[in-house]
């Protein structure tokens, strides 16, 4: 429980990353994207821990994983954690959430995890509206297996078990999110610290299920899966930064920007449309728009948005379940002698 | 009213023959004794030939209308089943009979298993096709209404046909009605998953005390509820409904005064993850299913294990392989809740004897799941869930403490003196390891599937570490023989032949048993409630006798248990047609084994 | 294999119905929409074989469906089929499709089977793009298990399992499958013969996989649920038929229209926009096109689309699998000695 | 490099001593003998200490560069395992070393093992945050390596990093790099799930034929290619990837030129579930997995077995509970392949004993699943799957004819004489049913779960039909005990102990009787390849002995069967370590059992 190379001093700060770092050594591949993602959660923690409103302890805040090297992240964190088997996660965490509505709960998982074998738990979770941070670690393989085509992985992908090609057409994961009435969906990548702290703590804020695509890099089955948009020499042409209430725009002279048209989200030169032609990103406009926007990805070739796609208000799952469990002990809590006897019964 | 209140007897009586060619269950369906002229209903009496019920009592009241109701329920047993003709359930009906409040809802069928169906319309909407009048349509009901007791009585519907055909040979419509009104009844029942609620004979006479007929499904519940509040903790329910086990998800979703929490999963592996997710947060847990869905949770329940979580996984079995008969009983998923998971997994085994066992095996299994922290499996059966008995209630003063507590602090020091916590650092007794509950500071930790290191709960790829883990595992099961009742044998204890059940076979066996003790034979008799581990002292009980019966509703399960653990010579007695034994069948084979010429 | 109540003739016929109609008596509850579905099935095949062109056949045809009444619907077909487990139909299918490209493969489920145990091989056998018709029998509840509230089940729902009201916002199955990236999308009812022949044949012919959601009477444990919107009385207020190249209007009077707005799909007076602002229906429009048209039904109150949302030619799975199978096996077929041989050998 | 070279030599010798602290699998680390300056490579030479492999042929051969690759290929064995640092596999390298074309891609390497890792990269990237430069940081190149290796072969990290604080006192930041690479190559292991190849001796002198080296996952995959051609049926596997069982995914799918479809499926229950889709249009189905992929495929296997088509589970057994130890060996689910799944579901369970006799346990699964239309599950663990030895190959004419033909006419007649056909009417001799494919006119029929009735498969909710139903799946499985080989016993027959091994023990078990026989003792020798049902002989032959123990990489399931079914006092001799028995641990327990003082 102790960190031999840090202070106790910082390990007892919340505000210090040190304190939101547990004792095990990291155990991913050099060079794995997942080392940044662990990083900016961590900050982000210590970040939170600074205002005291928030009252964010290790002891409040649960992470459970699935399997994967993804889902190894719980293990990294000093809170409590559940690494648990392949998909499930997000019905476990659902568990947790019912019983324990107090606890700050996040979830964890790969693409094979959360998209293939456990793609229906995600689903429900989502439609649910639990109240679960759910982070999904897009690097299109299954990196633990040693690397086999995932539901995230372009057509034509030569893997081990693919040897010819694959053939199937990927997910779009916050499409997906979208189709299953997900009440906040964002996407945000492993190269950009300060994004990611921004995308967690919106996400984590969010009553409701939230799902956080992560492009993440395997640099050891996958290597620059994402450098196509991602790359910094790529980023100005390729990402689309998503921001409440402003047009979307992006290039490097922010001279692109994103327009519906016909219900379907298209990139156009400003000047070509005129800035009041832009879509005004809403995260609470109608799915649909949300939708369009997250079809942009499909194409590997075209830009790809990021941020905030959709955040929307909406009845919390564990808030109703409390509200039913207080309205039927509105009159007094349940007597075990009153259950037996609430039948017919007879003395003899 | 008068017509239908004729053809019933005429029905019944020709089902009653015709039943009378089953001998292994018979039942009996009968125009109600002193029928007034116009009241609607017939009345179905099971028994076990060698069991008599006394008196005019019946099993199934099938009630036409309001007025039937009224005037028969008191000649139903409590606990009984009623099916009712919800068409006729409406304001005029009920006034014209002088029910102030529907008795639907007033709390009147309490004590019974209502089926309610809207036989009228839908015996109309079977027949619509016919070249017959809605008003003769109508008539049909009680046809359809003999399909549905047909199908839970598995009665063929051919004889009945036949018989119709003969009757109204002259009247080909009548006969098309009928017909159709009586398979569509049948099925009905099967697509609606129907289940026949049987009684369980209580052997012994009516201690003093205060009663309720209960069925194992509600017992279940109950159990689960009781256990909840005879721990101190929250109950929660992660399932996904499935027949005979959906009552126990429905009776607990309607105590929510008790601060349960109940929640329908999209699958059975979420039911069972999400009680365990519950579990690491401190709630009682429970995933309840049958057959099928256990053979889906498998992976879950060896998360559990390894995690060191109470579980308690409830399977109320049905007839199996695969779909199997859903709506009949079985006890064929006992090597299943033995061994079906992958790796060493030993998990504790507890299974229900009677309805009302239900309840008390529901405790039992709460409290060594909470007590060894390890996933327990609860097998009852689809004639236990559905069917009912007189239930003595107990106090619950007397209710065991199943109490324990979360850790909070740390349990251990680090090599410079620091208070560190180890989530695996075991109880000298027990073997359980601590359970600290998300919220407590200081006790953060991390619990996963990979192997664990001892103590510190590590993620370990060291070989030795490993087989310890294995054998603490083990041996934390197996030391719950000396926490459990030893194996009492009913008898002398050194009879010519001793009879070893489990599960709902207890009824059948008892009687079984009495009846050849008042035969003159020697018979002892042992049922077992812990299938795993087994008491400390059955192998000693065992091994006293040269001939041992393991009467089972499968193919011989737990006899092989027996004789592997026990190197004894355990003949098995096997029955799967989805009924429960009769006393005949297993006094038969008694004598068998016995050599007794018969 | 015989029906009595039938000629000979008939049942060799197979421009009759009672060609395509099993001998097992149909155990379904009296009145309930599955008997319609049945019956437009059989005589969609009936009628698919009076042309001879399409060379239809019993034989070459498979159902196959998970557990629930819907899945029932196999036995009464006097094709081949499968009556498999709850939710896995799909994957089923999904094998036999690819091991027998040559069949023509149905698959049939309810809510319960489909999206809730079921949800995960829905979405990704529509993402795979398999050749299956899949028919999905909507009744928004759980059936065979005798009424519990399903993923379809409106917000509130009082059932078995739910007596206080569910709590769960349901999913909205076209919406969902348009997320997964399906290429044939529809939605017909069981009180229309004719509509449902039709969807069917179309999603018949699709070449990948297809989607037709039903909504199903259950009149036993969920009667009228969609009276709103298909009983005759509101079908003209209520339903919006769907006509590839066709503005999208409803109404008495046609006087209703759709119109895409920002984005998202609207109801709209013709008279108040115009009949050239309305939206035109195209089938292989962007999937955000779809998605909105989708998110119509997501309120009860709301006129809901019928038809054709979505049909978009894509490869197709299993002639994904059999050009690999071709271009592997183009320099002749495999050779058991050569296999054994194929590595480093020495001679003892 | 040539510093390089030192300080493996050195490296190597330390782990070599270190190694030698853990006797139950010595391995040891050397420089290549005879390195030319320059080449940068060491080896890795694993034995038992029981069994002394000559010569200096290496098990493990691990390549920092193509010129080390070259130089050294030829003291590794056939079927070894390489382990190169890809980064220095570039064209410059390549050519320096005489390389025209890349050895990684012309077939070179086919007959070994080989996990590319960037270790340079991977070293750099390990050490990016500490102070040194990136030509020191890649030097610490060889510490991953061998930290992979640690991983590997389950060697504690510490000794080497204790050395390597003494050696580098005076440089710190060398240690820390060092320390870091050698952590980071052990956790790449660990994350990548990389398992030891390990080499199965080869107990009999080689007789004449021809060659190769193959690994169980190999076999496995050749034997189901093989099966399709002998039954002249197309090969499906549905999958989902999981350690140690992806290889054989991977394999198979690189041979579609046999017809054969491998699909990746979005779960385990999708893997079986479209297995079982292509087994009804006519394919010789399989579906491969691990022990949690299992647990997720009993409700599949249970309704393969209830519809009685053939499927084959292939279960490439590694440590449980739980995710437990993937990539350690255990043979711990065999109960769960006994009765994994709810209801009455007896299955054939099928083990292989060595890497290649996966090969022929493959033809015979395939062979019992296609006669007698049932699902088998076959039995290998990571131990035979990653492990490889010299196999003669057999002649394919030698190969056994497992073809069946399917139904394609009516096999019966209806009461007006009307062809018609039974999809359940058995096989008098094998018991099984017919089996017709979609595309056969007239057949059409429809499968299901639910209990069908006897010969026309309809579904059935008759009682007495179900307990026949079940009665004849049980005696058509049993029926297979006279279509195997007998056992046959390796010895005498009557001697004063017997050895009944299973699965990947037979090496074990038989250099331990041959060192016992050596010593004079009288020990005798099973092994058992077909465990559901047992050869029909198997009760005589083991009634015979006095003294039976069985060997089991569990905690004793094959023993738990053996005494149920036969009531012998079998004594089990368990590990779970995750690696296999040694000769001495057997010896040990033999002569315990035989009260020979040791
Ligand atoms: C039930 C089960 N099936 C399969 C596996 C093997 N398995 C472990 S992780 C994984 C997929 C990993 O891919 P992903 O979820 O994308 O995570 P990544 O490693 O890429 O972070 C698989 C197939 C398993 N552990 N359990
Ligand atoms: C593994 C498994 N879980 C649960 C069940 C019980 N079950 C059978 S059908 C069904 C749901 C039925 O609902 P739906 O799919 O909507 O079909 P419907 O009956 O409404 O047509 C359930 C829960 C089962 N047979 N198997
Ligand atoms: S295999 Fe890929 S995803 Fe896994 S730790 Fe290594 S780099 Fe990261
Ligand atoms: S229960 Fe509902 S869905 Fe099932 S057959 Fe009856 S009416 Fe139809
Ligand atoms: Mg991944
Ligand atoms: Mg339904």
């Amino acid at each position: 429980m102790t960190n031999d190379s840090e202070s106790n001093v910082t390990l007892l700060d919340p505000t210090k990353r040190g304190h939101w770092t547990s004792d095990q050594d990291v155990r991913w591949c050099p060079g794995c994207g997942d080392y940044g993602i662990l990083a900016a959660m961590q900050f982000m923690h210590a970040e939170l821990a600074k205002d005291p409103a928030t009252e964010i302890k290790t002891e409040d805040t649960v992470f459970i994983s699935g399997i994967g090297c993804a889902a190894r992240f719980p293990y990294y964190m000093d809170t409590y954690g559940m690494h648990t088997i392949h998909g499930r996660s997000p019905a476990i965490a659902t568990g947790l959430a019912i019983a324990r509505p107090d606890l700050n709960i996040w979830v964890v998982g790969g693409d094979g995890d959360m998209l293939s074998i456990g793609g229906n738990h995600l689903i429900h979770a989502l439609r649910r509206n639990v109240n679960l941070t759910i982070l999904l670690f897009n690097n299109q393989i299954y990196g633990l297996t040693k690397g086999q085509y995932s539901p995230t992985s372009e057509v034509g992908k030569v893997t081990k078990s693919t040897p010819s090609g694959s053939i199937d057409p990927p997910f779009n994961p916050i499409s997906l999110a979208v189709g299953a009435r997900a009440t906040f969906v964002a996407r945000t990548h492993d190269l950009d610290r300060k994004h990611m702290i921004d995308v967690f703590q919106q996400a984590n804020a969010h009553r409701g299920a939230s799902l956080v695509e992560i492009y993440q890099n395997c640099n050891v089955f996958n290597d620059g899966a994402f450098d196509a948009i991602t790359k910094r020499a790529n980023r100005a042409a390729m990402m689309i930064d998503l921001v409440d209430g402003e047009p979307v725009r992006f290039g490097a002279d922010n001279e692109k920007g994103v327009v519906i048209n016909n219900g379907r989200a298209e990139v156009v030169e400003v000047d070509d449309v005129g800035v009041d032609s832009l879509l005004v990103h809403r995260a609470d406009a109608d799915p649909s728009v949300s939708f369009a926007l997250a079809e942009l990805a499909n194409d590997r070739q075209s830009p790809t948005a990021f941020g905030v796609f959709r955040a929307v208000e909406s009845p919390e799952y564990t808030d109703a379940v409390e509200a039913q469990v207080a309205d039927a002990q509105s009159d007094g809590a349940g007597n075990l002698s009153d259950l037996l006897t609430s039948g017919a019964t007879w003395t003899v | 009213m008068q017509l239908t209140g004729d053809r019933f007897t005429s029905t019944s009586a020709l089902v009653g023959n015709d039943l009378a060619t089953l001998p292994e269950f018979p039942a009996e369906i009968r125009a109600p004794q002193g029928t007034l002229a116009g009241v609607s209903a017939f009345q179905v009496h099971i028994s076990d030939h060698d069991i008599h019920t006394p008196g005019d009592i019946s099993d199934v009241l099938v009630a036409m209308n309001p007025a039937a109701l009224k005037s028969q329920l008191n000649r139903l047993k409590g606990g009984g089943t009623i099916i009712l003709n919800s068409d006729a359930f409406d304001e005029r009906n009920l006034e014209k009979c002088g029910y102030e409040i529907d008795p639907r809802s007033d709390g009147t069928l309490d004590d019974f298993t209502v089926h309610e169906i809207a036989m009228t319309s839908l015996t109309v909407t079977a027949t619509a096709d016919l070249d017959v009048k809605k008003r003769d349509a109508e008539r049909s009901k009680n046809f359809f209404a003999l399909g549905v007791i047909s199908w839970m009585y598995t009665r063929p519907l051919e004889p009945t046909m036949e018989w119709v055909e003969a009757k109204f040979a002259s009247k080909p419509a009548v006969v098309a009605a009928n017909v159709a009104a009586l398979k569509a009844g049948h099925a009905y029942g099967e697509t609606t998953e129907m289940f026949a609620n049987q009684y369980v004979v209580n052997a012994a006479p009516a201690k003093p005390g205060t009663y309720t007929n209960i069925t194992g499904n509600t017992a279940t519940a109950w159990g689960m509820i009781a256990a909840g509040e005879l721990s101190g903790l929250p109950v929660f329910l992660g399932s996904y409904p499935i027949t005979p086990a959906s009552d126990i998800l429905h009776e607990l979703s309607r105590h929510k005064n008790f601060g349960v929490r109940t929640f329908q999963a999209e699958d059975e592996i979420a039911g069972a993850g999400a009680a365990l997710g519950a579990a690491f947060g401190g709630a009682l847990a429970y995933t309840t299913t049958s057959g099928p869905g256990v053979a889906l949770k498998g992976e879950t329940i060896g998360l559990a294990l390894s995690m060191e979580l109470p579980l308690v996984i409830i399977d109320v079995q049905r007839g199996g392989p695969s779909t199997g008969l859903p709506t009949k009983t079985e006890a064929s998923d006992l090597m299943m809740a033995m061994y079906g998971r992958h790796g060493e997994s030993p998990m504790p085994v507890v299974a229900a004897s009677t309805p009302s066992d239900c309840f008390f095996a529901a405790i039992e299994a709460s409290r060594l799941a909470l007590k060894y922290r390890t996933p327990v499996m609860l097998l009852t059966d689809g004639y236990l869930a559905t069917g009912a008995e007189p239930w003595r209630l107990p106090e619950v003063s007397d209710l065991p403490d199943i109490g324990v507590s979360f850790t909070t602090e740390a349990n251990s020091t680090d090599l410079e003196g620091n208070p560190v916590f180890l989530p695996f650092l075991r109880d000298q007794d027990t073997l359980s390891r601590p359970w600290a509950i998300p919220g407590t500071p200081g006790l953060e930790h991390r619990l996963g599937g990979l192997e664990k290191a001892d103590q510190t709960g590590d993620v370990s790829y060291d070989p030795n570490n490993h087989e310890l883990m294995t054998q603490l595992r083990e041996a934390k099961i197996n030391g719950i023989a000396n926490d459990i009742p030893p194996a009492e044998i009913d008898g002398t204890g050194g009879a010519d032949v001793l009879l070893v059940g489990w599960g709902s076979t207890l009824g059948s066996i008892t009687s079984a048993v009495q009846s050849m003790r008042e035969e003159g034979l020697s018979v002892d008799q042992l049922h077992l409630t812990h299938i795993h581990p087994f008491p400390s002292n059955l192998g000693d009980v065992l091994t006293k006798y040269t001939r041992i019966l393991v009467p089972e509703l499968n193919r011989g399960q737990l006899v092989k248990l027996l004789r592997a653990e026990y190197l004894v010579d355990a003949t098995p007695l096997s029955k799967v047609q989805g009924l429960p034994f009769t006393g005949q069948e297993i006094i038969s084979a008694t004598k068998a084994l016995l050599e007794v010429t018969q």
